[in-house]
């Protein structure tokens, strides 16, 4: 095999798959090959071994976790350099032609959640039917959220973030949290499964689109397509905040996450190239502010992060076992 | 003759035709419903036809074309070959892309802040010095001079040109802001800014850029797999089907087998990917993402369609045709294969054009085999990792990028073309052999 | 009662494309081709197969009450000739009819006529038996229930076993009436055909051979029943039996390489015919 | 490169050695005047002989591509130095050996090129070569060989062309049994998984549970849906989707297959069935960007018209759509054995007085069914495998409907969306997968043993 | 010579089913069944279609040069039998064969035996005409490709032409050779198949009812030629006409339900019937 093997996060697979062309055309290496994945069939592949057969490298659109980490070190890919390439904003929209809407954390917690507690902080089936049921403020129109199925990254990414935020700022479910963990998982992520969540499969150029011919309905995507698509739809804001590549970079927009990739160090030495695109993907040009990758959605580290994460990219330090 | 009384029947109260007639005029019109019945239902099969087309290559059409902006290039010797010697390596590995940003930077000398170079840079497109390379690399005479060069635009722009972002929209909601619409409208103005057909299409890989992205390397992808396909999946149905249909002893094995061949053409598609990634990459060890794998898969998945197409239409063949074959002594494979198969040809051919027109169009079992990949060169054979057209398209659809949604429907069209192509060889073959008896 | 090479040779000689143009003179039609009372009238009638004809000019008329055999050569147009009548040609690919053939007074080649009734009117047995591969009471019921010529179960069963009975079949098929009709013999299945027919009613009865692949009994059956038919209908019978187009037709009409030869009452045609080739088939056969 | 000029080197030689299988046989027989003395056609004697020239050599070198350069690279690791290999894992060696592949084939290489890693390189481009070269050899000898044993055997009694078509017959079981192993390994790859899984969740919540909710938490941090695993609403949607579907396939397909066969002049058939056949080769995502944008908002709009409170993701959007794409598999079959029936049955039936739709319905459909009830299957059968459609358009949500305007998921999609998401093999969630996969296989089996004894009772054999 | 009505009832009256019972112990084979020199030998053939039996314990001869023809009734399992003797009936769903049948004293139903060179040597015309969809030619052409009798084609032509001479086609489609086989009139079309099998010279040749379809002309060349192709080989001919049985066989076979009733000389079986039923069924004819 003389070209480099990347697997992992369909979320990252534009970001690494334009790194991988550039690699191809500017250094004169073969273009890696990259598929789609998903994180956790990336994770699968990747730590099934070392050699020729096995991944060099997996994205990720989570960190790695600590099983996965063990099941690398026991097929033998015991040096494992993790790279964090930025941030990935989670944008709510709806039509452009539709009206504009605002929401907190609360209002998406109060729409979306299985169960929510009632007047008396029992819990029961959520009743909210329209917007205005869950906040007087909000338009009279059903809730009808498009979103990604939980097969995807971003579904677990809109639950951490959104789902249980919205759910911490009940005084009494964010108390949950220290007496038992588990519960308060349960209460604050679980998403409703009468209707009004939609999973509409992981292609979310098909949500902006559905969003177009159905004005009522809000859908749930990656930043970079409401970029792309700033035309047709609209992110609403959360908790006041729009969401734009400058508030999602500066952490003020609350659903971003971080966006990864993991290399298998043992690979380095023998396959061409390894250590290049490392370099290349956390060139400046590549992944900072003004890079290419910029162009095609994702949004930057900070500059101190970004330094730090390319030096030790570039030496290719392992990582350890992540908690 | 004895009395024609005798045993004669009742006569008929009425006559026949009286009845007839009486019931001429409902059997007319239900004949006349039926008919046009059947020419809706055509009339319908084509119309989808037709209006997934005109939907398709409405929006695919103008992918076909790609914006150009005209630069006055400026090759200095110095900056491309300063040695002079005109060696391609030093040809190859120089610079283009400064020239090129140079020219632009000449046309607007006004814009000299760091933020709006970049932006003037962006448009033009990351492969644009490739192209310049190219043509410096053919003919090394241009060094030194100063050339109009046709420059590829970026993506973006190409849009804009062709009116899919929309100039009028409010700044915000546009991917071009008002200062690069300036620039645009400037360069158009000079008639720096055309449209012209769009080759990288045609013959390049994928890319993550929409105008250097091309179909080349999914064309051959699915070229290579369907051609695989076809040579497995035809003669092993077909076999099958005549061993099944002809030859088997017909008892509960065979029936079972027939059930089984049934059954297997309702196993969704995934499954078959799931056996393929047990079985070929799993087991066998052949190589992941290859039109070697994918053909396999594609067989197993194609061989229930062709072998109940070709035994369908073995059945329809009658049985006198194969006692007069084997009365003058003709051995059962020479009755069939002398009599019985060019008769049924056509219903098989019909087996193999669906089934392969399936494999064509299918994208899931490949996504368990590892075909959803970003794979830029072009396979050049079975065992060289590569995409296929429907993956490619699945993929396209699924990228940001505005420009990738044209080019996916251009993407269709090509399928279609290629679907198309492989219908009317099998339709003219077809035809050959049809007959009524 | 067996015939020698030589005279065969004699026969088939007479019958040489160069003796034959010479005769052409010779090839209008001798005798009467008219009908007193006739049901079906042709006049000029040609039939081509693509660019070949295989029907020069025939004029016929079938009459009331009357059975007309055809005989001639094999190869000689009759079935050709037969299915002018009932516009069976129009399925067959390539076949051109001209000239004039009318039920009742009534052009059944106009553009504007309905086949439909007129085969429903105009009978066929065909000369290959192509019973449907449906049972065989649904062979027989076919006609009578798209004509919707009975009105309850009980009289379909009747006129189904009638018409059975009448083709001679019934006894050796009652017990398995839903047997498929193509799981017969060959007589079987063209007795078959031949009830199917009968069943409809037609007023005009066209039958190609109907007795070919039958046993003297079952033959002697079918002819009875031609007979009984001619009380109320016209029947036109292509046979290769002189014996049976003597013993059941009142005329008999001969053809020769499409032409239609001589046509004239059965008695005279058999002891005294007027054309050469009608001689010479006859005697050919008798002598 | 090379086994294409080999195979094409082999096909020559069986070209040879069928000319010369034949020539010997008409030798042996005493010249061409004598070839009724042999036992078969001389045509047979030289396919014979071209059988044994190829296909030994054939096989020969398929073993040969498989483990030449497992051999070859077993030669060179055993002459790679000790300190090399010491402590390796074997998928660490294979990367060594990669970049000594690299370094053979000219490839670019990873790191710095030791001497040791050199010679190496060498040693394997040494004996690549040669075992190319041997491989000719061997290849080439073996056609040889069984081109001469053939023409020693070629003697006028050898019963050549039994053998030949023993061959022919042999190859075509083989075919056969294709489909039973692919059966096999469906079922071998789907029923220890479905075991497991009736092992944590009783069969009795499967088959008559009526929520769905499988996606449960695949890791200790992850918080996933209730986990509800009764399959009765993705059977029910698969039912209707693909009922739909066949509402409107088959009467389409089959109406336009009638017209075409019976009713179109021919040169109107041979343009617009080819053209029709196209639907079944549109790739399935333009189907569901169809179904989900165009058809789905209508019925919406139309719904909304109508007072109906239409999902905007229905069972009936993406039922249509997807019986559109299935109008070929019932169409162009159909027309096939329709146009197969023999004219003489159209004959009998014009005959007695039916007019043409009569004929069609009550003689030509009964004899061609057979053929249609297969096109009828397929097409069902796909309907019930096809999963973009449904998840573009109708969603993934598990409803217990029986209202079309409501969304469905069906048993596909499950497989699909649990299949290519997270997996874990020892949790429910992905092993319903292989439970929902192995269910719907011993359903259909079901439907298609009781389509089958349907046939078989309503076959109508013609002649 | 036509039998009345009354005559009719008696004759079937005869075959009913009660009486048949009571007549069972008469219907064991009357007369004798071996040929001096037989090529052919079966020994108590039962052959069932499914449960049906369609034939009971045959015994039965052809000898060398012989011609025997087998008479009876329409479905009284001629054509079955006949279909026996090349294994023609292994092609038939659900037909079972037991029983005995030699050719030249090797079992034909042997496991072992294959029935191709059986099938060369025991050529058959079949009672419905079956040419290939193919050109006239080809239709000829077909064995004697396949078995390789000719070298070159000129000797080809020559064979087709005399095999379509012999049966007396060749006149009518020497100019036609290359259209489809299926285009002919029916009798065309019969001896289009009879031209097929002799093509191939089989050593036995089984004629299931070769003229029915043809004119007294070509009925007399057919003729003519089985009894040419007696001088080297064997022949067994159904045949409804029993005026061709007496001319053509040597032995003649009548068949009753299955049974076969008697066999013997043929110039004994039409003047001396010994069982009732043969006696029936030829003065039923000849009455
Ligand atoms: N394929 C079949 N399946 C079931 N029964 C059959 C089949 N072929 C023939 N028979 C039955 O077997 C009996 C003998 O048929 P056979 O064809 O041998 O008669 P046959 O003597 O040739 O009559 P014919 O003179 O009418 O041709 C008949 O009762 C017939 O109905
Ligand atoms: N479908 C056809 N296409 C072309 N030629 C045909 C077709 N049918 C019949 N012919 C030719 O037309 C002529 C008359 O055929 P027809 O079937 O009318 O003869 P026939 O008198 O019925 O003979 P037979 O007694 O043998 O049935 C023959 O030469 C025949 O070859
Ligand atoms: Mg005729
Ligand atoms: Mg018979
Ligand atoms: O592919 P994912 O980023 O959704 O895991």
């Amino acid at each position: 095999r003389d070209s480099i093997y990347i697997v992992g996060s369909s979320t990252v697979f534009p970001f690494s798959t334009a790194v991988a062309e550039t690699f191809g055309r500017t250094l004169g290496y073969n273009t890696p090959k990259v598929e789609s994945t998903g994180t956790g069939g990336g994770m699968k592949l990747f730590c099934a071994g070392v050699g020729v057969d096995h991944p060099d490298i997996t994205n990720a659109s989570r960190r790695m976790k600590a099983s996965e980490f063990e099941n690398c070190q026991q097929a033998g890919a015991k040096e494992i350099t993790e790279v964090k390439i930025g941030f990935d904003g989670i944008a709510i929209a709806n039509s452009k032609s539709a009206k504009h809407i605002d929401l907190t954390l609360k209002d998406i917690y109060l729409a979306l959640a299985k169960d929510v507690p009632d007047a008396d902080g029992k819990f029961v089936p959520n009743p909210n039917k329209t917007w205005k049921d869950v906040n007087a403020a909000l338009p009279d129109a059903k809730i009808e959220v498009l979103g990604p199925p939980p097969t995807s990254g971003t579904r677990d990414a809109f639950v951490e973030l959104a789902m249980e935020g919205g759910c911490n700022s009940f005084p009494e479910l964010k108390a949950l949290k220290k007496s038992d963990e588990k519960k308060h998982k349960a209460v604050c992520q679980g998403i409703r499964e009468d209707g009004a969540y939609i999973e509409a499969g992981e292609n979310d150029n098909l949500i902006v689109q559905k969003l177009v011919s159905n004005k009522n309905a809000l859908g749930i995507f990656g930043y970079s397509f409401l970029e792309q698509n700033a035309d047709k739809v609209q992110g609403a804001k959360i908790d006041g905040i729009a969401p734009t590549y400058d508030t999602i970079s500066d952490g003020s927009y609350p659903i971003s996450r971080s966006l990864y990739f993991y290399v298998k160090n043992a690979h380095v030495a023998t396959i061409p190239g390894i250590k290049q695109f490392v370099t290349e993907f956390t060139s400046d040009k590549a992944f900072g502010p003004e890079g290419y990758l910029a162009d095609k959605g994702l949004i930057a580290l900070p500059d101190a992060e970004r330094a730090s994460v390319a030096k030790s990219a570039k030496a290719l330090t392992p990582m350890s076992k992540p908690e | 003759m004895s009395k024609p009384t005798l045993n004669a029947p009742q006569a008929p109260v009425r006559r026949t035709i009286d009845i007839v007639n009486a019931s001429l005029k409902r059997r007319h019109a239900q004949e006349r419903r039926f008919r046009r019945i059947g020419a809706i239902a055509v009339a319908l099969g084509l119309a989808f036809v037709v209006l997934l087309f005109a939907d398709i290559v409405g929006k695919g059409y103008t992918a076909f074309q790609q914006t150009y902006l005209q630069l006055p290039i400026e090759l200095s010797a110095e900056k491309i070959d300063p040695a002079g010697t005109r060696e391609p390596e030093t040809l190859s590995t120089a610079d283009y892309m400064a020239p090129i940003r140079a020219a632009l930077r000449q046309q607007f000398p006004e814009v000299t802040e760091r933020r709006e170079l970049r932006q003037l840079y962006s448009m033009v497109s990351v492969g644009a010095p490739q192209f310049l390379r190219e043509q410096v690399m053919e003919n090394p005479d241009l060094i030194g001079t100063t050339q109009e060069v046709w420059v590829l635009a970026d993506d973006d722009i190409d849009m804009l040109v062709k009116g899919q972002i929309d100039r009028h929209a409010p700044e915000e909601s546009r991917r071009v802001n008002d200062r690069m619409l300036g620039w645009v409208e400037h360069l158009e103005e000079q008639g720096r800014i055309e449209k012209r057909f769009n080759t990288i299409f045609f013959t390049q890989g994928t890319s993550r850029e929409p105008e250097l992205a091309g179909i080349a390397g999914a064309l051959m992808g699915s070229f290579y797999t369907l051609l695989l396909t076809l040579i497995l999946s035809f003669p092993i149905g077909v076999g099958a089907a005549l061993y099944l249909e002809e030859f088997a002893p017909k008892n509960r094995w065979t029936d079972l087998i027939e059930v089984n061949v049934n059954n297997l053409a309702a196993v969704p598609s995934i499954v078959f990917g799931l056996l393929g990634l047990a079985v070929f990459i799993g087991f066998f060890g052949a190589p992941r993402s290859t039109p070697l794998v994918a053909a396999l898969v594609m067989t197993l998945m194609t061989l229930p369609t062709i072998i109940i197409a070709s035994r369908v239409a073995l059945k329809s063949v009658p049985p006198s045709i194969r006692e007069a074959a084997l009365g003058v002594g003709a051995s059962p494979l020479q009755t069939q294969f002398h009599h019985v198969l060019p008769l049924a040809l056509p219903g098989m051919l019909t087996g193999a054009i669906i089934g392969m027109a399936r494999a064509l169009g299918e994208t899931a079992p490949l996504l368990m085999i590892g075909m959803i990949a970003f794979i830029v060169d072009i396979p050049s054979g079975f065992t060289d990792a590569a995409t296929v057209l429907p993956v490619q398209i699945f993929l396209w659809a699924d990228s940001p990028e505005r420009g990738f949604v044209e080019r996916t429907s251009a993407a269709i069209i090509v399928l279609l073309a290629f679907l198309f192509l492989m219908n009317l060889v099998a339709v003219l073959l077809r035809r050959r052999f049809e007959r009524r008896w | 009662m067996n015939i020698t090479v030589d005279e065969m040779e004699k026969m088939t000689g007479a019958m040489s494309s160069a003796e034959l143009a010479s005769e052409r003179h010779s090839r209008t039609t001798v005798g009467d081709f008219t009908a007193a009372d006739p049901r079906m009238t042709c006049r000029n009638v040609d039939v081509w197969y693509g660019s070949k004809q295989a029907i020069n000019g025939v004029s016929l008329d079938i009459g009331k009450n009357e059975v007309v055999s055809m005989i001639g050569p094999s190869g000689c147009g009759k079935s050709t000739f037969l299915r002018c009548l009932n516009r069976m040609n129009d399925t067959i690919d390539g076949c051109r009819v001209t000239g004039s053939i009318q039920l009742d007074g009534q052009e059944i080649y106009d553009k504007s006529l309905d086949p439909v009734p007129l085969r429903a009117q105009v009978g066929m047995v065909f000369q290959k038996p192509n019973p449907f591969p449906k049972s065989i009471y649904e062979n027989v019921a076919y006609g009578p229930r798209i004509h919707g010529l009975t009105n309850s179960k009980a009289e379909l069963d009747e006129l189904v076993e009638s018409s059975l009975e009448k083709a001679g079949l019934w006894k050796e098929v009652k017990d398995r009436l839903d047997q498929p009709g193509t799981g017969l013999s060959g007589g079987q299945q063209q007795r078959l055909c031949i009830a199917r027919t009968i069943a409809v009613s037609p007023e005009v009865i066209l039958m190609d051979e109907p007795c070919s692949a039958l046993d003297p009994i079952a033959t002697a059956i079918i002819e009875e029943l031609i007979d009984e038919l001619r009380a109320n209908y016209s029947i036109a019978i292509v046979t290769h039996s002189m014996q049976q187009a003597a013993r059941v037709s009142q005329r008999t009409a001969y053809f020769h390489l499409g032409d239609l030869i001589e046509v004239g009452e059965t008695n005279q045609i058999f002891t005294n015919p007027q054309h050469r080739l009608t001689e010479d088939y006859i005697t050919g056969r008798f002598g | 490169m090379y086994a294409w000029t080999l195979i094409v080197v082999l096909l020559m030689v069986m070209a040879l050695a069928y000319h010369l299988g034949r020539k010997r046989a008409i030798a042996s027989a005493g010249g061409v005047t004598q070839i009724n003395t042999l036992h078969s056609l001389p045509s047979y004697y030289g396919l014979y002989a071209a059988i044994w020239a190829g296909l030994p050599a054939l096989l020969l070198m398929g073993l040969w591509f498989g483990f030449q350069d497992q051999i070859v690279t077993s030669l060179v690791t055993a002459n790679l130095p000790a300190e090399m290999l010491d402590g390796q894992s074997s998928g660490r060696v294979g990367l060594i050996l990669n970049d000594i592949k690299n370094l053979a084939t000219g490839n670019i290489v990873s790191a710095t090129v030791t001497p040791e890693v050199q010679a190496a390189a060498d040693q394997y481009a040494r004996l690549a070569r040669i075992a190319n070269w041997a491989m000719w050899l061997a290849v080439l000898a073996v056609a040889v060989g069984g081109m001469a044993y053939a023409w020693l055997r070629t003697e006028p009694q050898m019963r050549a062309r039994n053998r030949v078509e023993s061959i022919f017959k042999f190859i075509m079981i083989t075919f056969s049994s294709i489909a039973i192993l692919t059966t096999l390994g469906i079922v071998l790859s789907v029923v220890f998984e479905s075991f497991r899984f009736f092992q944590m969740i009783s069969p009795l919540e499967f088959f008559l549970g009526t929520n769905w909710s499988p996606q449960i938490a695949l890791r200790a941090d992850q918080v996933g849906a209730s986990g509800a695993f009764g399959a009765i609403p993705l059977f029910t949607g698969t039912l209707m989707v693909s009922l739909i579907a066949m509402l409107v396939a088959v009467p389409i397909g089959l109406m336009s297959a009638i017209y075409l066969a019976e009713y179109a002049p021919r040169n109107v058939r041979s343009i617009a069935k080819p053209v029709i056949e196209v639907l079944a080769g549109i790739p399935t995502v333009v189907y569901g960007f169809f179904a989900a944008l165009t058809v789905a908002p209508l019925i919406r709009d139309l719904g909304a018209l109508a007072g109906l409170n239409v999902a905007s993701e229905s069972a009936l959007a993406a039922g249509l759509v997807m019986g559109i794409m299935i109008i070929p598999f019932v169409s162009s079959l159909s027309d096939d054995v329709i146009n197969a029936v023999p004219q003489s049955m159209r004959d009998g039936s014009y005959a007695l007085g039916a007019t043409q739709s009569e004929t069609i319905r009550r003689v030509i459909i009964p004899a061609a069914l057979p053929g249609i009830v297969g096109g009828i299957l397929l097409a069902v059968s796909r309907a019930i495998g096809e999963t973009m459609i449904v998840v573009m358009a109708a969603g993934l949500s598990a409803n217990l409907t029986a209202n079309p305007l409501d969304s469905v998921t069906t048993v596909t999609v499950q497989i699909v969306t649990l299949l290519t998401g997270d997996q874990e093999f020892d949790s429910a969630k992905t092993l319903a997968a292989f439970a929902l996969g192995l269910t719907l296989f011993l359903v259909t089996l079901v439907l298609n043993v009781i389509a089958l004894s349907i046939v078989r009772k309503y076959r109508e054999q013609y002649e």
